[in-house]
């Protein structure tokens, strides 16, 4: 059972859901299984998690089985600690966004949970595939239940939000297959390691980066490609919304750091002054774009975009790191500061998603203009709100000041310039947060509303569940970096070698 | 002495004219039919030339099988035309065009 | 000696010789009151019984038969049992649609099984004439398939198009085939596969191997020979769209196997430059003409414009003989469309014809079931994984990569996005309006069941590829 | 002993999270009690601590509670370091904080979110002590930023009130403004030194050589960090330009400005600085910048309060100017005196603050002083409070804020440089404006008569609330005694030479002496005639006057400048959001290309013609191309 735990992990959520989907039953009934499977896939990870041996920094549950030998394509998993620790940052927010989801009524009960059950277990499969085709099978195969989520249970402009998402992360993916086609027709192997292994001329290395940059830039988002995010998340369900922020921009970040930067580091380097560039604008731009939403969603959307700045500032600093103090400690920290800035980012954008959702039934708006004074109608809401508005403007304390701090820190030793514009999100961030709180949470009330019903019992837990995990990630944040730290070392001397 | 070559030539030419024929003629889809033919036949005197020069008979039996098919076809193709004008009364070219985009 | 020889190939042939009894004896019970309504039956029985036959005498290594005119190997056999099976999953959908529509006479199963019959003998085909023999009897029986609902205008008007052009082709063709004949002054497709390897390429060899190709081109719908495709999708009943978008593409693809195996001219840089801007060409016209569409069938039509310029480009990569790229390609491909198409054919009903995408509208509330089969099988002409047509797309771009051509490989993936574009306008017509439409079909179990037959088989070949991958690599390497 | 550190900020947390969470059934006036209690046992505690590091010389408690981060070459962890400089500070927190809790127990009574009120001041004060007792500068900001937060959520307390709301906004983005500059030096000292800790700072202050670190535009990294984290500290303790938020501060209930906005929070950056003196010793830049920016925002800020009528107000303006005193002592590394007046004006403000709040309640929360007068006979014990809160912030001889001035006017007069000399000026310019308007509250507040309705019911508080006053009016007093304490605060500070200082009676006499004296009686005189006795100077009339009091009365347009500003990030934003995002990047390219690429494909579908002809023309013409080019080719 333990040693292949990665594929029950995969399969238990898929098959469950495609079951799910030829099934369909009252509505209880459909709840309690859909909570329960989601629960014992959040067990597997738990277990998956203390099992896991982190001192050890090679891959570790490898299942390795001839799948197309004819084309050397394996069915080839395996985790070290960064995988581990997004596997259980998806388990856990399916987990709540399952009980979320109970609280609901939707039309075609099954499929909505059915989907969700695949997409949980794809994600698994994203961050556990040690074969490139895998990767690009799963990662592909991620945007079709999330293209329906968008597509059928969206708003009223969700077909243009769910094409454009599809077609645009689509177009970045088949890039990363050309990428990867390129890397087996030379060293004629799928296998990420040996990818690790492979050396490859400097202008290769470029062209290599830049196809598989562009795939993750689109997916996570960087600046330029950024604008799929917020159509996709105003259209979306609240549980889509809550998957999209929290998981799928991961993917994306997950595929700079398992395939990007180890794989191809000289291309990286050669480009990275461009690359922490577009960060800064996302920083700074992005943000500033977010102060003049009017959506709620679009605003947290944009607030995502630009955190997500930080993660490939963290990711591209490395280079010019090195440069200046010929050590890898200060690498060590920048990607660490990058993972903490993805966990943390999940859990907030997740809590914040889940609130504006829960608005959103019951004003039936998301403008912020016609909200007003909501503390007066719902105050546990608003509280909620208000901390995790204060979360997302990195307030120490919560997980958000963990990751900008030491992203700012290592910045600062690239070049002071970057620690600057890097900083301004200490201003901005807390500019859109807390303006938004201010015309939404605080004021008289706009619109009164017959009987409003306040946080119900599950979800007062899951935020409170939430707002915990933000706290603790705060103020405690040493397990996690001990837990990252042997792996990141060993990519970073990996790096180290070939650059 | 006529060589190989003319007829090859020829047949070449044939092939050229029965083609023209085919989109130069904008009227009658009968004139169709007949290049249609024209050019198999161009075909066919390949096949007999080169069976002739190289003292090989199996290219003159292929010309057989074509005239025959070639029968065949105009037969289905008269057919065709009859049905289209059954439906509408005129068999002009230029008013085919239902079908397109 | 001989009669042994004759008999020997007679035994071998022996389901081609079935077909075609039997389509003479569905053409006569066709005429007759009492025994019109067994057509099907018969149709039916007679393809199972041809494949039961030929299963029975499988052809491991190669044979030839009828003095070296037939060639009997794995290889057609493998493609014959794709065949058969489409063929079945076509006649048993379109059943319903066919006694509907008043066309389940017949001369229509017994022109259908001719068709089929022409198939199979250009697939076995060793000799220039029975080739042309062959494609003659496959087209003509066509022609007339196409025509034969006398009372539609379109297709008779398809009819003529269909008619006039393939006849042009099978002229450009045949055109070939006579300089060929010149040249080597042989009929026997081997001899004249030989006579490369012998001498160096003479020109005028490589100018009627571009003709017979133009013609391959032109039955495949390459761009820019692809006209016709749309007009006689539109034009003709659903089951004969069926029939030629899928059975003929094989046939046409054994053709060039045989005309290019181990035939060194593939690697002529003239010839295979050609192959490769046809097949490129292809690509970006059909995904540029399907993206306006508003009909289904010309939609698809493009689409498969587009999926031929891939099976070219299969064809230009199969160097030293590995036509199992290719291969893999067509069949994938034609079982994909013959499932797409299928299941429009099982949703139009007596008094409605499912001709624009938008009838599609809301599909998933009315049957989420055979929006799930379309939106799978479509999924897999556009390439995405979970989908026997990712491998397909995934062994091309491999192979051009493997042949360095980058540039080419970024064009083709951008167009295979273009491409996803029109695709993904069905599926969101299918599960994202809202409102549905009440004229389509969904009733018929068995139907189901057999539609179902192809999207299982899809999903099942990408989650276990490999044995279909060793068989055809062995056999076509 | 060093065990109880960790009950202090423990205990704190506790009574926060238990008030905060409590159910409705605990009825407000318990959970004020328990609140208050947990703070006075913290009190206690610390005192405790304060008497042990005085039992013996130059002790220092430093360790760490755990393990924050380690990464890499990067520990930081969670712990304190306590000497005598952070021992007092943390008295002084306390104890304020406890009898402002007191107090609030009457102010608030009527109040529904009582409860919450009691759970954000325990926090506050948990984030305070965090901030005193950290030993490494991450620690130093979690407290500094969670003292901001808290005093956000205070500022915004009534959150119903539109003032309200925008005044917190206003404060924690200007405080965000100051952060990020401050965060900037924190990772400057970082970078400089490879550690966050104080004592790995110090101990390597002499080991690095500063020079070969690299210059930015001519002044040295030193400076530069010094100069962030003081921009940090400029925002914390309202500073020009940054102290826009201070008065506007005052929208919250009275006891959190006594507490957060005069007595502690604010002191946090004279604390910071004072903390990290040995790096900012190293400045000469920094330092004359530092000295300038407290001079002038004594000066000029206290010149506001002349012209302010609301109480709260004036005394927020004061607040600012003090802070101005000590920013001004900093400039010249007198750490310690700083430090002094910080401590002496903790209590006398807070005294003030708590008076004002006890005259707001009897006049049942009018605050405008126009409309005040002839109190001292109603409110006989505010009366008496207020009043020795007023004589503390003059500097009237014996009280502690004499003290503490002079003993800052002496140093900067000694530290003979030309700007300090300057500095001294303003300062003494400041300290008779701060007489005037000291006193001009006190004279329109409690002389005269009465200036609006009903004066009968008007009655002094319950003891809950006088008992405060009271308590402060004693500490205010007698706290100036200890002068010598802090004179020689000698740990990790640079104590001033005690060339002036020889003898508490030889002080008093020298105090006296000074020329603040004069400033003092010149200052009352003035303050008399005007607002006591009505006499009206005939210089007040002529234009010169009235135009710089029109300025001081604009308050320079600070405010007008933020709004200014910020309007104009406002309109870019929104600009870049319809025009660059939705406009050129999403209109123009993502959704572009694909509109273009879909209407070629239109044009081509109209454009084929379905004519028979056609279709073999083209067939026949791309076979003529092929041809050609082959031939083309192979000839």
């Amino acid at each position: 059972m333990i040693e292949n735990i990665l594929s029950l992990l995969i399969w238990i959520p898929i098959i469950s859901g495609l079951f799910l989907l030829f099934f369909n039953k009252k509505i209880y009934i459909l709840n309690t299984y859909n909570i329960f499977i989601n629960f014992i896939v959040f067990i597997l990870s738990i277990f998956l998690l203390l099992s896991f041996n982190e001192s050890n920094a090679a891959f570790q549950f490898v299942e390795k089985i001839e799948w197309i030998p004819s084309i050397n394509i394996f069915y080839h998993l395996g985790v070290d600690a960064i995988s581990v620790l997004l596997i259980l940052l998806n388990t856990i927010i399916f987990l709540i966004v399952s009980f979320y989801n109970s609280t609901l009524i939707v039309k075609k009960t099954n499929q909505y949970y059915a989907s969700f059950l695949i997409a949980n277990g794809l994600t698994i499969g994203v961050f556990s595939a040690l074969d490139a085709i895998l990767f690009y099978i799963f990662f592909e195969a991620l945007l079709i239940p999330m293209f329906l989520i968008i597509g059928i249970w969206g708003g009223a402009n969700r077909i243009y939000a769910s094409i454009k998402f599809f077609l645009y992360t689509f177009l970045g993916s088949i890039l990363l297959l050309v990428a990867f086609l390129y890397i087996n027709s030379s060293i004629s192997s799928f296998s990420v390691i040996s990818f690790y292994e492979s050396d490859f001329s400097l202008i290769e290395q470029e062209w290599l980066f830049i196809a598989m940059a562009i795939a993750f830039a689109i997916k996570i988002p960087m600046f330029p490609f950024h604008t799929w995010l917020p159509d996709a998340h105003v259209e979306a369900p609240t549980s889509g919304s809550v998957v999209l922020a929290a998981i799928l921009l991961k993917v994306g970040a997950y595929g700079f750091i398992r395939f990007v930067i180890p794989v191809v580091p000289m291309g990286a380097q050669s480009l990275d002054v461009f690359f922490i560039t577009l960060s800064l604008i996302a920083i700074v731009y992005v943000g500033l774009v977010a102060i003049a939403q009017n959506d709620m969603k679009k605003l947290i959307a944009y607030s995502s975009i630009s955190h997500m700045g930080f993660v490939t500032l963290g990711f591209f600093v490395i280079f010019q790191l090195f440069d200046n103090t010929q050590s890898g400690s200060d690498m060590i920290i920048s990607l660490s500061g990058s993972m903490y800035q993805i966990i943390s980012h999940g859990f907030v954008s997740a809590a914040l998603f889940m609130c504006v959702g829960s608005i959103y039934d019951r004003y039936k708006t998301k403008k912020i203009s016609d909200l007003s004074g909501l503390l007066n109608q719902m105050p546990v809401y608003s509280w909620f709100f208000v901390f995790f508005a204060l979360a997302n403007c990195g307030l120490p304390g919560t997980s958000s000041f963990v990751g900008e701090l030491l992203v700012i820190m290592s910045s600062f030793k690239a070049n002071y310039i970057y620690a600057f514009f890097a900083s301004t999100t200490l201003i901005i961030s807390a500019v859109y947060s807390l303006w938004l709180v201010k015309r939404v949470v605080y004021g008289e009330v706009k619109i009164t509303l017959e009987e409003c019903i306040d946080a119900n019992l599950i979800e007062k837990i899951l935020l409170f569940v939430l707002a915990i995990l933000v706290l603790i990630l705060g103020f405690y944040p040493d397990y996690i970096m001990n837990f990252m730290n042997a792996t990141l070392e060993n990519m970073t001397n990996n790096i180290i070698l070939k650059i | 002495m006529i060589t190989m070559t003319h007829y090859l030539v020829f047949s070449a030419l044939l092939f050229c004219i029965s083609i023209a024929g085919i989109f130069i003629n904008r009227k009658n889809i009968l004139l169709l039919l007949m290049s249609i033919e024209l050019m198999l036949l161009s075909v066919n005197t390949n096949f007999i030339v080169f069976s002739h020069f190289s003292n090989d008979i199996s290219g003159q039996v292929f010309v057989f099988f074509i005239l025959a098919v070639a029968a065949a076809e105009s037969a289905i193709g008269l057919a065709i035309i009859v049905s289209l004008y059954r439906i509408r009364n005129s068999i002009e070219i230029n008013l085919i065009n239902k079908l397109k985009g | 000696m001989i009669i042994e020889n004759t008999l020997n190939s007679l035994m071998n042939f022996i389901p081609e010789i079935i077909l075609f009894i039997m389509s003479m004896i569905v053409l006569l019970a066709g005429t007759f009151r009492f025994s019109t309504k067994y057509v099907f039956h018969i149709t039916l029985l007679s393809v199972v019984t041809a494949l039961l036959l030929s299963f029975q005498n499988y052809a491991v290594n190669a044979s030839l038969l009828f003095n070296s005119s037939i060639i009997k190997s794995n290889v057609t056999d493998f493609f014959k049992y794709v065949c058969y099976f489409i063929f079945l999953v076509q006649i048993l959908i379109s059943r319903n649609y066919l006694v509907d529509k008043k066309l389940a006479s017949g001369e229509f199963y017994s022109l259908l099984l001719f068709a089929l019959l022409g198939c199979f003998v250009i697939i076995s085909s060793n000799n220039l004439i029975v080739l042309f023999l062959g494609i003659e009897l496959s087209s003509l029986s066509l022609y007339s398939l196409i025509a034969l609902n006398r009372s539609s205008i379109i297709s008779s008007e398809a009819a003529i198009k269909y008619f006039v052009l393939s006849t042009i082709a099978s002229g450009i063709i045949l055109f070939g085939f006579s300089y060929l004949y010149g040249i080597t002054g042989s009929l026997s497709i081997e001899d004249i596969a030989k006579h490369q390897n012998l001498n160096e390429s003479s020109n005028l060899y490589l100018f009627s191997y571009i003709l017979v190709f133009i013609g391959v081109a032109f039955k495949f719908a390459v761009a820019p020979f692809h006209m016709w495709l749309p007009d006689v999708y539109e034009g003709s009943p659903l089951p004969v769209t069926n029939f030629i978008a899928s059975i003929p593409k094989i046939a046409f693809f054994v053709l060039a196997y045989r005309f290019l195996e181990d035939n060194p001219i593939i690697n002529n840089d003239n010839f295979s430059k050609l192959l490769l801007l046809l097949g490129m060409f292809s690509i970006l016209a059909g995904n540029l003409f399907a993206l306006a569409q508003k009909k289904i069938m010309r939609m698809l039509a493009y689409s498969g414009v587009a999926n031929a310029g891939f099976i070219f480009l299969g064809i230009f990569l199969a160097v030293n003989n590995n036509f199992s790229i290719a291969a893999f390609y067509v069949v994938s491909y034609s079982i994909t469309i013959v499932s797409a198409i299928s299941i429009i054919t099982f949703m139009s009903s007596k008094k409605f014809d499912l001709v624009y995408i938008n009838d599609l509208k809301g599909l998933s509330n009315r049957s989420g079931y055979i929006a799930i089969l379309l939106m799978i099988t479509l999924l897999s002409t556009a390439g995405i994984p979970l989908t026997i047509g990712f491998y397909a797309k995934y062994l091309i771009l491999d192979a051009m990569i493997d042949r360095g051509l980058i540039i080419a490989t970024v064009i083709v993936v951008l167009m295979t996005v273009i491409g996803l574009y029109y695709y993904l306008r069905v599926i969101w017509f299918m599960f994202f309006e809202r409102g549905s439409n009440s004229l389509i079909n969904t009733i018929g179990k068995f139907n189901l069941f057999v539609l179902s037959l192809i999207p299982t088989s899809i999903i099942l070949i990408f989650l276990f590829p490999d044995y279909i991958f060793k068989y055809v690599f062995e056999i076509l390497t | 002993m060093e065990s109880l550190i960790l009950f202090i900020p423990f205990l704190l947390l506790l009574s926060s999270i238990v008030i905060g969470l409590s159910p409705i059934s605990l009825n407000n006036f318990y959970s004020g009690i328990i609140g208050t209690l947990l703070v006075f046992v913290s009190l206690v505690l610390s005192i405790i601590i304060l008497l042990d590091i005085y039992s013996a010389e130059e002790i220092i408690y430093y360790d760490d509670f755990y393990k924050w981060i380690s990464v890499g070459d990067l520990n930081i962890g969670m712990g304190y370091l306590i000497d005598k400089f952070s021992a007092i500070m943390l008295v002084v927190v306390l104890s304020i904080s406890s009898i402002v809790h007191l107090y609030s127990i009457g102010y608030m009574k009527e109040e529904t979110d009582f409860k919450r009120f009691f759970s954000y001041i325990a926090l506050f004060t948990f984030s305070m002590i965090l901030l005193v007792i950290s030993n490494n500068l991450v620690q130093l900001f979690i407290g500094w930023e969670g003292v901001g937060l808290v005093s956000y959520l205070l500022i915004g307390f009534f959150y119903k009130k539109q003032s309200a709301i925008k005044a917190n906004l206003k404060a924690f983005l200007v405080n965000r403004i100051g952060d990020m500059f401050f965060i900037l030096g924190i990772v400057m000292v970082y970078a400089a030194f490879d550690s966050f800790d104080y004592k790995t700072i110090f101990l390597n202050l002499n080991k690095i050589d500063l020079e070969n670190l690299e210059i930015y535009f001519g002044l040295s990294y030193i400076d530069f960090s010094c100069l962030f984290l003081f921009i940090g500290a400029m925002a914390k303790s309202a500073q020009i330009p940054l102290h826009v938020w201070l008065p506007d501060s005052m929208e919250g209930p009275t006891p959190i400005s006594a507490l957060i906005h005069a007595a502690t929070m604010v002191t946090a950056g004279i604390f910071m600085v004072g903390r990290l003196s040995p790096l900012y010793v190293l400045t000469e830049f920094t330092a004359d910048f530092i000295l300038l920016v407290g001079a002038s925002t004594a000066l000029f800020i206290g010149a506001i309060a002349i012209f302010e009528n609301d109480i709260k107000k004036v005394i927020a303006y004061s607040t600012i100017s003090q802070l101005g005193y000590m920013v001004a002592a900093l400039g010249i590394n007198a750490y310690t005196v700083s430090f002094f007046h910080l401590y002496t004006h903790a209590f006398f403000k807070a005294l003030l603050f708590l008076c004002a709040g006890s005259i707001i309640m009897s006049l049942h929360h009018n605050q405008d002083i126009r409309k005040m007068g002839g109190l001292k006979s109603k409110l006989p014990i505010t009366y008496v409070s207020f009043m020795i809160g007023t004589l503390c912030i003059i500097g009237f001889p014996l009280t502690s804020g004499f003290f503490s001035k002079d003993l800052l006017l002496e140093v900067m007069l000694y530290e003979n440089s030309s700007i300090s000399f300057v500095a001294y000026l303003m300062l003494l310019l400041a300290a008779l404006v701060t007489t005037i308007y000291s006193l001009r509250l006190l004279f329109l507040v409690f002389y005269n008569k009465y200036r609006d309705k009903d004066f009968e019911n008007i009655r002094e508080q319950s003891k809950i609330i006088t008992l405060p006053l009271i308590i402060l009016s004693v500490l205010s007093i007698i706290s100036g005694y200890l002068i010598k304490v802090f004179i020689d605060l000698p740990i990790f500070m640079f104590g001033v030479s005690d060339i002036h200082y020889n003898g508490i009676i030889t002080f008093i006499e020298h105090g006296i002496l000074s020329p603040a004296t004069l400033a003092l009686v010149l200052g009352f005189y003035i303050a008399k005639k005007i607002y006591k006795d009505k006499i009206s100077f005939n210089f007040i009339e002529n234009n010169l006057f009235n135009k710089i009091s029109l300025i001081i009365k604009s308050k320079y347009k600070f405010d007008e400048f933020f709004i200014l500003v910020s309007d104009f990030m406002k309109s870019i934003s929104f600009k870049m959001s319809k025009n660059f995002d939705l406009g050129l990047i999403d209109g123009w390219v993502v959704n572009g290309f694909p509109k273009k690429i879909n209407s070629l494909a239109v044009l081509f579908k109209r454009k084929s013609s379905g004519y028979l002809y056609h279709y073999a023309f083209s067939i026949v013409f791309s076979l003529v191309i092929i041809f050609g080019i082959i031939l083309a080719r192979v000839i």
